[in-house]
């Protein structure tokens, strides 16, 4: 993000290095997540397979898309989205979940 | 993506006061659209897990007849793609060139290879009957319900294609100038459409177990 | 408009007068004229959206449906509510003053992305063509909520194309929040600290947190009615498994932020007004901007209090009332401190003045009764009638509305570089203030009598109240086409106006009237807080140096 | 309160204690309003530009006022957010030993069912001082039952039923409206509610004793109309019949579904583990969706009846099976075939009486 001077072209191995690292974690992962889909836990599928994907997610933003080393206000503004989408999901449920609280 | 001309320009523009200023406009401003698209996307993962919760013995019904060998086949190839974006990137940044239109075209032939197993995909949708509106039948339980899941999945992926289309309309563009040499100066274009590539990848990796994984 | 400038007194070639030609507006980057072109628009806007409005009136002047069909009634109450708040309103502020000022207030050439700022001009003009096709095509009758499964599944009218437009307005609003927000994040001039802004940018940059991110889920929704509508498959529609609350879920997700996209801009305009006309700083700046964020961020947790007899969980709308009363907090907070500030000041009854405390009172007026409406028993009883009309046109009438008018008359000079005739203006504000009130407070009554809103006859013991109403309604409308005349006549023969004429502090009055196209010959260098007006009648403007001493020391330097 | 010319009739329990939850409304606003008003002409006069007043030592900050300025509004609206909360509760709790009425929305009239076999449309008669439940089901789209001179008011979902409920307390004839927008004629989807005192109305009950054949035969298929059901609960039965349920549904438990004697009302153990409350919409959902929530002990084998039954029907239904809570059959009830059906109410236009705008009609 914040790389606007152009760093020495010497660094080039180890700093791509890095990439394939985390291509190959999301490929562990995916394969992870589909391995598990065989096998029936139960509701903890559903955990799992958004944990995992959850994880992959992180990954990519944190290595691919620079976030580690951007600067706070990236930060925030990318959180934002997420958080605002768990607040739609949340209160949404409330009324979902507790429609039956009731006796109708 | 049509601020895209204006960051092309290599020289300041002249509202700006200089280039870092430009720079972090740019970058913070693709930031704040992908918030907006999370939300855009989040609307509909909501509606899809409220009718999921609703109806989850026939949403794993339906699941299973989804392809998850094509499913997961994308997502490697969506993945790769993230991948050679990334490091198209790099190679922008450290002014390569010749690497960093090589990893572009990389990223372009993935992203049609995604749309092509796609394409496939949805042909043998269409032949199981499964699409709504167009030849939906339902042999199981709850037609209404089955047919829900399959309307959610057509929307999802179809926007979520749109976004891989229009990347990879813009990659092309990008490519071609880069090729002569546009952002030999200032790869800032590039980043910003790594960003945006990368983000229509995190959908997918939430779509990938959404649709295709939460069956048993 | 532009044909027709005369020679100003313009030092340097004005934003207006530098070019003349359709196409020096059309594919202008400037983000003064792109708010011009705004405002065009959503004038015209208005005066329909107002036009269907004078027909209800009338109609409902008897208890009889008389004047027009009901299918007809339905059709103008759709499209006074649509073209009110998706292509008046929700662009009036931010759009056409936000644009023109943003930049300059904080010290810029432009907006961090002028041509995104053209497009999005271009994109709304986009999305209210298919809205006019919606009204031309025989119109929409869903009401500005789009319920489903009318909307999906009954309704027979053109409801595709309406919700296209709107969702396509959607983005143009998307991108000029986007706009707003790099751009004070990024573009602020040396020395503009954040607690210096003007309030009216923190207004405007927390109204474009809530386009930024509320207007996507309805952009999402209305494309899933159109789904639903044309390939006849069940996404809302219980017959076929569907939810209709969850419409009213997604919906009000964003409509309910969506008030306080229209109502922020209100209190940004107000903030600016009561300062300068009564010389006095704000009292309480922190708390001011503060609570503009506030209400940005509790405004997404209440859009529940819309479904207190949906059939939604009683429980969700305990949270939902509760979180309601929260709300109110900040915006109590701004009322208090707009009053505070008058506390030994030197008022100036100036036409932008009545404006902004016609709006204080009117919205202290609709924001109470918000809270009745918060109140869940309360809101049984009358939700759904005209004590809500009532409400939302005392908070968007009374509020919104009378905000940009007193903010169009306090900028006009900066904006044409001519001063609006004074006595018309106090005429025409007072006019309103007293044509709104007669309108609208015996829709209070009415409502909590029990008439329910979108109906095109009633019972008779109503008349009485809804004859007042349109009398009210008639008074109104000669308040609103007043400044449309004086406005449109002093730009060509109003008086000159002088750079600053009502001696204001923010950088905007620091340049010429009508600025040039570039606003700052050199990006001015911010030294003092905002609203520094003493009580000798001097001010300190929050730049140091007048442009032009900065410009000179440029030339010799 | 009565007497206070702005405010409605108050006919119902709550009303009146939703007049004094508005009054105090009322008058909060009016401490805040005035107050805010007042002293906006008070300084917009007093100091106006040209007057010679102290302006020494204007404030420009206070972080007392402020934080009294916004504890003070904090602690008054919470105070009403719990008032309205109980109220909330008491209006939405519906009280176990009312009389049910069922309510039918359709695009634009309103159909009333009584146990007892009666049928209206647009009019509703009810005892006063009686908790009457309503349970409501639209068969199209949303509509909203709202009588302003009880203060009740709900909405009428398609696909779902909803409940409310009211104690009438004066004799009279009041408005009844449809509160939510439902298309072309929605303000001519009105009516009357008739509240007797208990004697009129039980009079009433018996001039209008169910049920003509001709009126029944409406919504229930030819074979029903054989022998003329005078009850809801009667009716449902024959429906049980025809649709077939009783071949697994029988009262021994010995078919392949579980006996339904006794089951609304009671909790039921399903076979996920949860346990649910067999409700109206349990018992509705079970014959729509049979599926979507299974009994413990039992296979999913019970077909969906989405396609083959009516909204009307359904009603029927549910109110045979809750007439067997008790475990025995429905208590006979004299035949008496006059007319059932009385039309009624303030809309001249009803076409959609003959329309059925229904989902699942058949
Ligand atoms: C600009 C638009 C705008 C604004 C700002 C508001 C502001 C508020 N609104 Fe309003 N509202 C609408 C526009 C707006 N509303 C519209 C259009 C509808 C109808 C939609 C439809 O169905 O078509 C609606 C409907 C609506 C409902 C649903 C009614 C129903 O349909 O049943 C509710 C319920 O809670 C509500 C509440 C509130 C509250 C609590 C506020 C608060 O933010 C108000 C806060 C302000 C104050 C409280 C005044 C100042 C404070 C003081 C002077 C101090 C005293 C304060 C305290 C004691 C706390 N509104
Ligand atoms: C910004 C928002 C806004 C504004 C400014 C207004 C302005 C007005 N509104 Fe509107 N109103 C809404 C938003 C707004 N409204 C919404 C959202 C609804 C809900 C819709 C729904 O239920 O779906 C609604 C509903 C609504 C109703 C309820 C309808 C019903 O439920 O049956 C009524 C009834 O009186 C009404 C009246 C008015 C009046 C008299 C004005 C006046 O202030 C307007 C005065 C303006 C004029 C009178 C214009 C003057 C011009 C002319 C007279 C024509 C001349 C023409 C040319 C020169 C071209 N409005
Ligand atoms: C083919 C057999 C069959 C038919 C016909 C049938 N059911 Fe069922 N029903 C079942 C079974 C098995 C169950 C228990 C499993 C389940 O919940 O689906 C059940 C469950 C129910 C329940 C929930 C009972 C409880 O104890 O919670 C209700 C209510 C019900 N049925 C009503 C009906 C009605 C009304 C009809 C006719 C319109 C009908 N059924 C027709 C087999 C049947
Ligand atoms: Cu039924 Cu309105
Ligand atoms: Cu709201």
């Amino acid at each position: 993000m914040s790389q606007t001077t152009p760093e020495p072209v010497a660094e080039n191995h180890t700093s791509t290095k890095i990439y394939y690292q985390i291509f190959a974690a999301l490929l562990i992962l995916l394969a992870l997540t589909v391995g598990v889909s065989y096998v029936d836990l139960g509701a903890f599928n559903e955990v799992i397979a958004l944990a995992i994907a959850a994880a992959k997610a992180l990954l990519v933003i944190l290595f691919f898309m620079h976030m580690r080393s951007s600067s706070r206000l990236t930060w925030l503004f990318a959180a934002a989205g997420f958080v605002w989408l768990g607040i739609l999901i949340a209160l949404t449920m409330s009324d979902y979940v507790s429609r039956g609280w009731m006796g109708r | 993506m049509a601020e895209l001309h204006s960051i092309m320009a290599t020289p300041v523009a002249h509202h700006f006061e200089d280039a870092e200023q430009q720079h972090e406009a740019n970058t913070l401003g693709m930031w704040t659209f992908l918030a907006t698209e999370v939300l855009f996307f989040g609307a509909l993962f909501a509606a899809f897990y409220i009718y999921r919760a609703s109806y989850a013995s026939t949403f794993k019904e339906t699941s299973r007849h989804l392809y998850m060998s094509i499913g997961a086949v994308n997502t490697v190839v969506l993945l790769t793609s993230s991948l050679t974006v990334a490091l198209a990137v790099h190679a922008g940044e450290h002014r390569q060139r010749r690497r960093m239109v090589r990893f572009m075209l990389a990223t372009l032939v993935l992203g049609l290879l995604f749309l092509g197993f796609k394409g496939v995909e949805y042909f043998l949708d269409y032949r199981e009957h499964l699409v709504p509106a167009f030849n939906f039948a339902w042999e199981g339980d709850n037609p209404g319900q089955a047919q829900l899941f399959f309307i959610f999945y057509f929307i999802m992926t179809l926007v979520h294609g749109l976004h891989m289309i229009i990347g990879i309309g813009v990659i092309i563009y990008l490519a071609v100038r880069a090729r002569r040499g546009h952002y030999d100066q200032d790869p800032t274009a590039i980043e910003l459409f790594g960003l945006y590539w990368h983000f229509v990848d995190i959908v997918w990796i939430f779509l990938f177990p959404t649709l295709y994984l939460l069956k048993q | 408009m532009s044909a027709t400038a005369p020679a100003l007194k313009i030092r340097e070639p004005s934003y207006i007068n530098v070019a003349y030609t359709a196409k020096s507006w059309l594919l202008t980057t400037d983000h003064k004229r792109i708010g011009l072109l705004y405002m065009v628009a959503i004038t015209v806007f208005f005066f329909l959206g107002g036009l269907a409005a004078t027909v209800m009136r009338m109609e409902l002047l008897t208890p009889q449906g008389d004047l027009v069909l009901p299918e007809t009634y339905n059709k103008l109450f759709t499209a006074h509510g649509t073209i009110m708040v998706f292509f008046f309103l929700i662009p009036s502020i931010p759009a056409t003053l936000g644009n023109f000022l943003v930049p300059i207030m904080i010290g810029a050439r432009d907006m961090a992305f002028p041509r995104l700022n053209l497009a999005s001009w271009y994109i709304f003009m986009f999305g209210a063509l298919f809205a006019i096709i919606a009204l031309i095509t025989g119109g929409v009758d869903t009401g500005w909520t789009f319920y489903t499964p009318y909307s999906t599944t009954y309704s027979t009218s053109s409801v595709i194309p309406m919700a296209i437009g709107i969702l396509i307005a959607g983005f143009s609003s998307i991108f000029t929040g986007l706009n707003i927000i790099i751009t004070v994040h990024k573009m602020r001039a040396p020395g503009m600290t954040w607690f210096r802004l003007p309030l009216f940018i923190w207004s405007m940059y927390a109204t474009s947190l809530i386009m930024v991110l509320a207007t996507p889920v309805l952009a999402m929704t209305l494309l899933l009615v159109a789904v639903e509508r044309i390939f006849h498959v069940g996404i809302f529609d219980p017959a076929l498994g569907g939810d209709p609350l969850l419409f009213q879920h997604l919906f009000w997700f964003y409509s309910h932020p969506a008030v306080y996209i229209m109502i922020l801009p209100g209190m940004a305009v107000i903030s600016e007004l009561v300062t300068c006309f009564s010389r006095k700083p704000i009292f309480g700046y922190k708390f001011v901007a503060f609570s503009s964020i506030a209400i940005a961020v509790f405004s997404f947790l209440v859009w529940g209090h819309h479904m207190f007899v949906s059939g939604q969980s009683i429980y969700a709308s305990l949270i939902f009332s509760i979180l309601s009363f929260a709300v109110a907090i900040p915006s109590a907070i701004k009322v208090f401190n707009w009053t505070a500030t008058l506390y030994k000041g030197t008022i100036a009854w100036d036409t932008p003045m009545l404006y902004a405390l016609g709006f204080i009172g009117l919205f202290t007026i609709g924001g109470l009764t918000g809270l009745f409406l918060a109140t869940l028993p309360v809101d049984v009883h009358v939700t759904d009638t005209y004590f809500i009309v009532a409400h939302f046109h005392y908070i968007m009438v009374g509020g919104a509305v009378l905000g940009y008018l007193g903010g169009i008359h306090f900028w006009w000079p900066k904006i044409t570089g001519r001063m609006y005739p004074e006595w018309w203006g106090k005429v025409s504000a007072i006019t309103i203030f007293l044509g709104f009130n007669l309108t609208f407070f015996p829709q209070f009554i009415v409502g909590y009598q029990g008439m329910p809103r979108r109906y095109y006859a009633y019972a008779p013991e109503y008349q009485v109240l809804n004859v007042m109403s349109t009398a009210g309604a008639s008074i109104l409308a000669i308040g609103y086409i007043l400044p449309l005349i004086y406005l449109i006549w002093s730009m060509r023969e109003g008086p000159i106006a002088s750079d600053n004429p009502w001696g204001a502090t923010g950088l905007e009055w620091q340049i010429e009237s009508p600025p040039p196209t570039e606003n700052f010959a050199e990006i001015p260098v911010v030294t003092a807080e905002p609203y520094q007006y003493h009580s000798d009648g001097t001010f300190t403007p929050q730049t140091s140096k007048s442009i032009r001493e900065v410009r000179q020391e440029g030339h010799s330097g | 309160m009565q007497g206070l010319p702005f405010l409605p009739d108050s006919a119902s329990t709550i009303a009146g204690r939703v007049d004094s939850l508005f009054l105090v409304l009322v008058l909060l606003a009016l401490v805040f309003a005035v107050p805010v008003a007042g002293l906006i002409i008070y300084f917009a006069v007093k100091y106006r530009r040209g007057t010679d007043v102290d302006r020494t030592n204007a404030p420009n900050e206070n972080l007392k006022l402020e934080t009294t300025w916004i504890v003070i509004p904090l602690i008054l609206s919470m105070g009403v957010f719990g008032w309205g909360a109980r109220l909330y509760f008491d209006m939405f709790t519906v009280p176990k030993d009312g009389m049910d009425i069922y309510v039918l929305g359709r695009q634009w009239m309103w159909e009333f069912k009584y146990p007892t076999g009666q049928r209206e449309l647009n009019v509703l008669h009810v005892p006063v001082g009686r908790d009457v439940r309503l349970t409501m089901i639209s068969e199209d789209v949303i509509h909203s039952f709202y009588v302003p001179a009880f203060r009740v008011k709900h909405d009428v979902l398609p696909g779902r039923y909803t409940t409310a409920w009211f104690q009438a307390t004066k004799p009279g004839t009041y408005h009844l409206f449809c509160a939510e927008y439902c298309g072309t004629e929605h303000s001519g989807m009105i009516g009357s509610v008739v509240a007797m005192a208990p004697k009129d109305y039980q009079t009433w009950l018996d001039q209008n004793r169910t049920t003509s054949a001709s009126v029944i035969a409406e919504n229930t298929s030819p074979s029903a109309q054989a022998v003329a059901p005078q009850t809801m609960a009667q009716a449902g039965a024959q429906t049980f019949q025809h649709l077939g349920c009783y071949v697994c549904h029988r009262p021994d438990g010995e078919g392949a579904g579980p006996s339904l004697v006794n089951v609304y009302g009671k909790p039921v153990q399903l076979i996920n583990g949860e346990i649910v409350l067999a409700d109206t919409n349990y018992i509705r959902d079970s014959v729509i969706d049979p599926n979507a929530q299974i009994v413990a002990g039992y296979d999913p084998i019970m077909p969906t009846y989405a396609e083959q039954i009516s909204e009307d029907e359904l009603l029927k239904l549910v109110e045979y099976i809750k007439s067997l809570g008790n475990g025995t059959e429905a208590p006979p009830e004299q035949n008496n075939p006059t007319s059932g059906l009385s039309q009624g109410g303030g809309s001249s236009d009803n076409q959609g009486s003959s329309t059925n705008g229904g989902s699942g009609q058949p």
